[in-house]
């Protein structure tokens, strides 16, 4: 479904990515695990568009170069992002934020389904509707974004630390969620500090160090795997 | 000076800014008759009977104070002129006369209208003060509608507003004292600021005040719309006199031809044949007919500032005291300079069949009697 | 940062200029004039709206209360008072006006500024007119040109000390900070209301000074006239164009304006407004960051190869 | 241990929302205490009113016995009371060496000039940013940033630190350096107060944690008993105490410990 | 009453002439110092229409708006649009927008004085009396009333409630994150600004109806416009429309009650109390922190 070849990025002159080569296939849960400063949020920066990216990379989604299409049309493709500090509209209301999720036209028709799916997921959305998400607590805020991405119904849906700032028994609540989101067969790229609950509920993982792929496999190799579990399992 | 192969004229109005529309009006297009007029003689005429062309230097202003000044230092002392003629307005021929004074150009200020213009003629020598004052215009006005009054056409209430600049005070602290002086009431008396648009509150106050004349010492874009929101409120006094702009070619258009019976300062002989003349070829060169105040001021300050020439040369000394001494033959007629003033101009005028005529003073040859009460709005 | 160096070709470059009158002319010498106030203004100007970002409108506010101030109490007080005078009223304007204003963010704040300065004109018109019944005012004060460029030279050189002190100290860096983020500002101890307010002020009394300074050279002096908006969009254009957050950007932005105006006013009178809008509008295209930025860029370049 | 901060019946209210009602709790000097609750139930906030930023709708806040509830964030400051912010704010246009000179400046005691670059540096180096002086603010990474705003709040010199989800985003290594770091912050005998949504680091770090729900506190005391206590089961932790998560960074916790 | 109508009339002009720049400045984000040149400039083209081929200004309006409309979507792309990619990085699109419009009000002032010169414009249309209440008021200006009620009112609507306007407002308060939600936001800003541009003419022609102006009036429509605008809250169309309406019969009730000489002052006193007041004008939405 997707395929990143290639990939570089810089920032002025400091290199965040280099060569980075990924895969997601149809369906795929795959997480992404890495130090901070690794470059995890900067490759999914570059996949959805956001930064631009070198010229020799090669960028597919579903057979479609990506490389010259802007951010915008890679949402109508169906290539949805939570970006790191959500990038929400704060003036707006809730629900006008979930509106604009559904703002692409393929979205448009599973609205009210989706709208559904996520007043289910978080509850308090649905009580604070009418509330200027600028004034809501930072997990409330948090809870709008994924809920926005959800009701743009992406084909790859991309989290860059979705549980960050939510109280235990929300990232609970979350992860039953995403897993709930991928038995609907939408494939996803999550960027977590949340190790055991994100590779719960994958397929497979990639491990970045300083713009590098350094490890990959599937979950349950990644689950033992020494070194992950040293530094992100936190057990010896 | 023999050597020379032309005379310098230089100017600077506003081109630019919240004066370019005065400017444009009665200034600029004066300056590139005259100019026109002289080249297409054969230049300047001097004493010894040979011509020399006029070369201009134009500058714009900008509307502002600081470049007015810099641009008259800059025509003195860089470009040299032989002649400097003023730019638009009070503010501004005031802002120059010290500079015109210590370079030694004479001004033959014309789009300035100030009491104080004896003051300045005597602080300033070469001042030349040919518009008139504000009192000279109220005055007049007073003495009109006093006639009116004693013969029984107006009562002898008067609602009066002036706009809040130097212009409209000046003509309306004259004219308290001029109308009390005639034994009129003044019912309503309000100033209000420039640049304002709507006049209907003013329009409805006059209107319930129950006086018969209504004053406005305004500026064109309050003039033009004291018309046109007079006309929709029907308000038609007997006595409609409105501020500068009543004398512009656009007037009729803006009154859609109803500008009859109103009056303002200035107005024309239209029997004389120099003005005819004139206003001929003002539209041929400049596209567009002379307002009917101060153009033809102007450029009969530009004939005399010629003939001046054409008697003692390019030495500035000498032309300024053959300006303030001499006689000279203008399309105003035969005038004369009173203390570096000119004293022989149309004070009121008035709208009548399509032209707007001089009234006052009636004592003077041309004059023509106003038409009190004012016909209703419609053409 | 500042050196032996430094300093002797400031000092020598003042001298230089201050013996200028003896050299020019009179049209010369009133392009310096010109030039000198604008450079006092945007100076002045950038001193609070540089670092905070405040774009203030009310410059001309201050400006015309400087001129009107002369324009009142020119007759019978000696001109040093005069002056110390109209900055007083400037600072005491100023410091009523920041304790109101200067609660107001972003375009908010542009806009009331405008607001201020015309209402401060409207007022002092409706005082003149029903109170003291004369609207124009005559300034006759033995001043010859040459007195006010030194008088400017001083209140520009003025201004630029003040505003390299302001910078090194630490209210400059408070500045800063307001200008980057006020809640950081407040939850590091700066205190938000009098660090603007002092600054403030001090920009505004030095741009009635200017203004103040200015004025003998009119003559006539009425409120459209002093009040006239213009200066402030021009200063504010000035200070952007050079790059107000450095000291010496407003001047390298008043220079070239200044002469191209002049210029183009001079050389095109009936084209002015289509010739300078074009330039303009090219300027900002080439020079995103100002002149300022533009020269140092161009000089690194220059030393890279 | 006397009391140093302490809150007396502190409400909060926007428009018809009750963000904080009625909230006392004391913290004594020197003491680290954590803040705990649901999304929204008022942790925020409560810090904001502390700090000044939002002015309490009615109770009172006092710190070493003087009430500081009217007086506004600067003045706080200055009162040795500094904060991070949950939604981090660093001065972009500044470097980061700038960040921490500012918060240095203006302090009750300001250092100025070169022994502010000095001290500055001394508390990048405690953050672990002191390669990165140099570079401007906008380019750091949301972790570094927060380093940054730690060493500007440290470098107010503050008696009380508050500190709004600042561990949060980590990976369980980088967790353990900060718990780490800001125990050493604790030692040096500066109060902290400290919301967070980690329970390892609550447990590693504060003896003792308010917990609060819908503005309201739920329960006070020693950190075991009240993660234990039923109520904050249910609306925090979610259905057993000890959830997959928490058993993983409970045993991670023991091992620092 | 006679001073209410007359405010509540004149107050519909204000409000007209700032819906333009609401939209401009609100959504696109360019504070636009030209906006009263391309209202002036629809003025001349509807008095060259008139005059020359003699066409009612209220048809001139559907020649003039599309008109409008598409120069202003080309000034956008041409002059704003590499403005806007370039702040993208360094966030000064304010300083930059309001550099380039200022070039540009010289540059269609210029234009403006070469072709028509420095002369009053003016024509009559509709400049008959018609009777409301007992009140006669100029129909053009009646007209000016309703088309202020009834664009202010429609926009407001669309902008509150529709998709559309929605998408305008996330790209009014946040360009650098609409694009998540797959919203092209040059080109929402380009078409809210040729919105803009063609609200602007239409004010224009229906000003011109009824006021004289010049090739140098538009900076008076500017002023006026961002003050509305500004007491309104940036981007909302009923706060420019109720802040048009309260402005005129601040001026009327003063002018009548008060003294014509402190019309303007008053107007501009309002608008710094109502500031004060509300530092985010009238309708304007602030979230703090
Ligand atoms: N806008 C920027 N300008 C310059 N450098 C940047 C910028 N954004 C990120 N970087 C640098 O690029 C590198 C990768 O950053 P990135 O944000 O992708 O890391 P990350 O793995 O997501 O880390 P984190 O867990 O902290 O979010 C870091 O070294 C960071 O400092
Ligand atoms: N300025 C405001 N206007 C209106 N409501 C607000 C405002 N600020 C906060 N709130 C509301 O007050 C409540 C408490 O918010 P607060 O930010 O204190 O929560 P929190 O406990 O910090 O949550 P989190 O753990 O998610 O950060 C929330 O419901 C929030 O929506
Ligand atoms: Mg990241
Ligand atoms: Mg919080």
């Amino acid at each position: 479904m997707l395929y990143v070849d290639n990939l570089s990025l810089f920032y002025d002159l400091h290199l965040a990515l280099d060569n980075i080569s990924i895969e997601i296939k149809e369906g795929e849960t795959v997480v992404i695990l890495g130090a901070n400063g690794a470059g995890k949020s900067s490759l999914l920066k570059a996949i959805s568009g956001v930064e631009p990216i070198s010229g020799n990379a090669s960028l597919i989604f579903e057979e479609r170069r990506l490389n010259d299409i802007p951010t915008n049309e890679r949402v109508g493709l169906g290539l949805s992002l939570v970006p790191e500090g959500r990038g929400l509209f704060p003036d707006l209301s809730v629900e006008e934020n979930l509106r604009l999720g559904a703002n692409p036209k393929r979205a448009r028709q599973f609205e009210a389904r989706n709208r559904e799916f996520v007043f289910d997921l978080f509850p308090k959305l649905a009580s604070r509707s009418k509330q200027l998400v600028g004034t809501m607590s930072g997990g409330e805020q948090q809870m709008v974004a994924v809920g926005r991405a959800i009701m743009s119904a992406p084909r790859l849906l991309m989290l860059d630390e979705p549980s960050l700032g939510l109280a235990p028994i929300v990232v609970l609540e979350l992860f039953a969620a995403l897993s709930e989101v991928r038995a609907a067969g939408v494939s996803m790229l999550i960027v977590e500090q949340n190790v055991k609950e994100s590779l719960a509920i994958s397929d497979r993982g990639y491990l970045m160090e300083t713009g590098h792929i350094v490890e990959q496999g599937m979950a349950e190799e990644l689950r033992n795997n020494t070194l992950i579990q040293k530094t992100y399992l936190g057990s010896t | 000076l023999a050597s020379e192969k032309s005379v310098k004229i230089g100017y600077a109005v506003s081109k630019t800014g919240q004066n370019s529309a005065g400017a444009g009006i009665t200034t600029a297009p004066n300056y590139v008759l005259w100019v026109e007029d002289i080249n297409a003689a054969g230049g300047l005429q001097l004493p010894d009977g040979s011509r020399l062309p006029i070369e201009i230097i134009e500058y714009d202003d900008r509307s502002s104070s600081e470049e007015v000044v810099r641009a008259i230092e800059r025509l003195a002392t860089q470009d040299k002129v032989d002649f400097i003629l003023p730019p638009w307005g009070t503010g501004f021929n005031l802002a120059i006369a010290p500079l015109m004074d210590r370079f030694g150009y004479p001004q033959l200020a014309v789009t300035a209208v100030t009491d104080k213009a004896p003051e300045f003629a005597e602080r300033w020598k070469k001042s030349f003060w040919v518009l008139g004052g504000g009192g000279d215009y109220s005055e007049s006005l007073a003495d009109v509608l006093a006639e009116a009054n004693k013969s029984g056409k107006i009562n002898n209430k008067i609602a009066v507003i002036s706009v809040a600049d130097g212009f409209g005070i000046d003509l309306i602290k004259s004219a308290r004292p001029a109308f009390k002086k005639h034994g009129f009431d003044v019912v309503y008396d309000k100033t209000y600021p420039l640049g304002t648009s709507d006049f209907n509150a003013m329009i409805a106050e006059a209107k319930a005040s129950g006086a018969d004349s209504f004053v406005a010492f305004s500026y064109p874009p309050g003039t033009f719309a004291l018309t046109k929101q007079s006309q929709i409120a029907s308000f038609n006094p007997k006595v409609l006199y409105l501020g500068v702009g009543v004398g512009f070619p656009v007037y009729p258009k803006i009154a859609e031809g109803k500008m009859e019976g109103v009056m303002s300062l200035g107005g024309v002989d239209v029997n004389s044949a120099a003005f005819t003349d004139y206003a001929k070829r003002h539209m041929e060169v400049t596209g567009n007919p002379p307002d009917y105040w101060a153009s033809s001021v102007t450029y009969a300050s530009l004939q005399m500032l010629q003939q001046a020439i054409e008697r003692v040369g390019l030495n500035r000394d000498a032309v300024s005291k053959e300006l303030s001494s001499g006689e000279f033959d203008t399309i105003l007629g035969k005038v004369k300079l009173e203390d570096n003033q000119l004293r022989k101009l149309w004070w009121t005028g008035q709208w009548k069949n399509g032209n707007f005529v001089a009234v006052a003073p009636a004592t003077r040859e041309g004059a023509v009697s106003p038409v009190i009460p004012k016909p209703a709005w419609q053409e | 940062m500042i050196t032996g160096a430094k300093v002797s070709v400031a000092i020598i470059a003042f001298g230089l200029l201050a013996l200028l009158p003896f050299f020019l002319e009179a049209y010369g010498l009133g392009l310096m004039i010109g030039m000198l106030s604008y450079v006092a203004l945007a100076t002045a100007w950038s001193m609070f709206s540089g670092p905070t970002h405040y774009i203030s409108l009310a410059t001309v506010a201050f400006y015309g209360v400087g001129a009107y101030t002369v324009a009142v109490l020119n007759e019978g007080i000696s001109f040093p008072v005069i002056l110390l005078i109209a900055v007083l009223i400037g600072l005491v304007l100023s410091l009523a006006v920041g304790v109101a204003t200067l609660r107001l963010a972003g375009v908010y704040f542009v806009i009331f500024s405008f607001g201020l300065a015309e209402l401060v004109r409207q007022l002092i018109t409706w005082y003149e007119v029903n109170v003291t019944g004369t609207l124009g005012r005559y300034i006759f004060l033995p001043l010859e040109p040459q007195d006010i460029y030194w008088l400017l030279l001083g209140a520009a050189t003025l201004t630029l000390i003040i505003g390299w002190l302001v910078r090194r100290s630490r209210i400059g860096l408070a500045l800063r900070v307001i200008g980057d983020d006020e809640v950081i500002a407040a939850h590091i101890g700066i205190n938000l209301t009098r660090t603007k307010l002092l600054l403030f002020a001090l920009s505004a009394s030095l741009i009635t000074l200017v203004g103040a300074i200015q004025a003998p050279r009119w003559v006539y002096i009425e409120p459209s006239i002093v009040f006239n908006p213009t200066v402030s969009f021009l200063t504010v254009i000035m200070a952007l164009l050079g790059g107000p957050h450095r000291l010496f950007g407003p001047l390298f932005g008043v220079v070239p304006l200044f002469l191209l105006f002049e210029w183009l006013s001079a050389n095109f009178p009936n084209h002015y407004s289509i010739i300078l809008g074009a330039l303009f509008i090219a300027i900002v295209f080439v020079l995103p960051n100002g002149v300022l930025e533009f020269l140092d860029r161009f000089r690194l370049r220059r030393a890279k190869t | 241990m006397t009391s140093f901060l302490e809150l007396e019946n502190v409400a909060k209210k926007f428009g018809g929302l009750t963000a904080v009602r009625d909230v006392s709790f004391t913290l004594s000097k020197g003491e680290i205490v954590g803040l705990l609750g649901p999304n929204g139930s008022g942790k925020t906030t409560l810090l904001n009113m502390i700090s000044g930023a939002n002015k309490v709708t009615s109770g009172k806040i006092s710190l070493n016995g003087v009430s500081i509830d009217s007086l506004r964030p600067d003045q706080i400051v200055n009162k040795g009371v500094s904060r991070t912010f949950q939604l981090v704010r660093i001065l972009p246009s500044m470097t980061v060496e700038e960040n921490v000179i500012c918060g240095l400046a203006f302090r009750k005691m300001p250092v100025w000039g070169a022994k502010a670059a000095i001290i500055a540096r001394e508390k990048l180096e405690i953050v672990g940013l002191k390669d990165k002086a140099s570079l401007p603010g906008h380019s750091l990474n949301y972790i570094d940033s927060k380093r940054l705003e730690l060493a500007r709040a440290l470098a107010a010199d503050p008696e009380l630190l508050l500190l709004d989800e600042w561990l949060s985003g980590l990976t369980p290594e980088e967790l353990e350096a900060g718990i780490e770091l800001i125990r050493s912050i604790e030692t040096t005998g500066i109060s902290i107060l400290i919301v967070e949504h980690i329970m390892s680091a609550i447990r590693a770090l504060c003896p003792r944690c308010v917990v609060m729900n819908s503005g309201e506190i739920i329960a006070d005391g020693s950190t075991g008993t009240v993660l234990q206590d039923d109520a904050v089961s249910a609306a925090y932790l979610g259905g057993a105490p000890c959830c997959m998560l928490t058993i993983s960074l409970c045993s991670m916790t023991y091992i620092l410990l | 009453m006679t001073s209410l109508m007359i405010g509540l009339v004149l107050g519909g002009t204000y409000a007209l002439a700032a819906l333009g720049l609401t939209m401009q400045y609100g959504v696109a984000r360019i504070m636009n110092l030209a906006y009263g040149e391309f209202v002036i400039s629809a003025a001349f083209a509807t008095f060259v229409l008139f005059s020359s081929i003699n066409l009612n200004p209220l048809l001139a309006m559907f020649i003039v708006a599309p008109a409008a409309f598409s120069i202003s979507y080309f000034v956008y792309a041409i002059l704003m649009a590499p403005l806007v990619k370039r702040s993208k990085k360094k966030g000064n699109l304010e300083n930059d927008s309001i550099l380039i419009t200022f070039g540009l009000l010289f540059l269609v002032q210029g234009i403006l004085l070469v072709l028509f010169g420095a002369d009053f414009a003016s024509y009559n249309y509709l400049n008959i009396p018609v009777n409301v209440f007992g009140i006669t008021i100029a129909a053009n200006r009646l007209i000016a009333f309703g088309l202020a009620m009834i664009l202010g009112l429609s926009l407001y609507c669309l902008v509150a409630y529709s998709q559309w306007g929605i998408t305008l407002r996330a790209v009014a308060t946040k360009p650098e994150n609409a694009r998540l939600v797959g919203i092209n936001v040059d080109r929402v800003a380009q078409i809210a600004f040729a919105i803009g541009g063609m609200l602007a003419a239409l004010a224009g022609v229906v000003i011109s109806m009824f006021q004289t102006f010049t090739a140098t009036s538009g900076v008076v429509f500017t002023m006026k416009a961002l003050i509305v605008v500004i007491m309104g809250g940036v981007g909302n169309f009923m706060g420019a429309l109720i802040s048009g309406l309260i402005l005129g019969l601040a001026e009327a009730t003063v002018s009548t009650y008060v003294d014509p000489g402190l019309t303007l002052a008053s107007t501009y006193l309002i608008f710094l109390v109502l500031l004060l007041w509300r530092p985010q004008g009238l309708f304007g939405k602030g979230v703090v922190k």
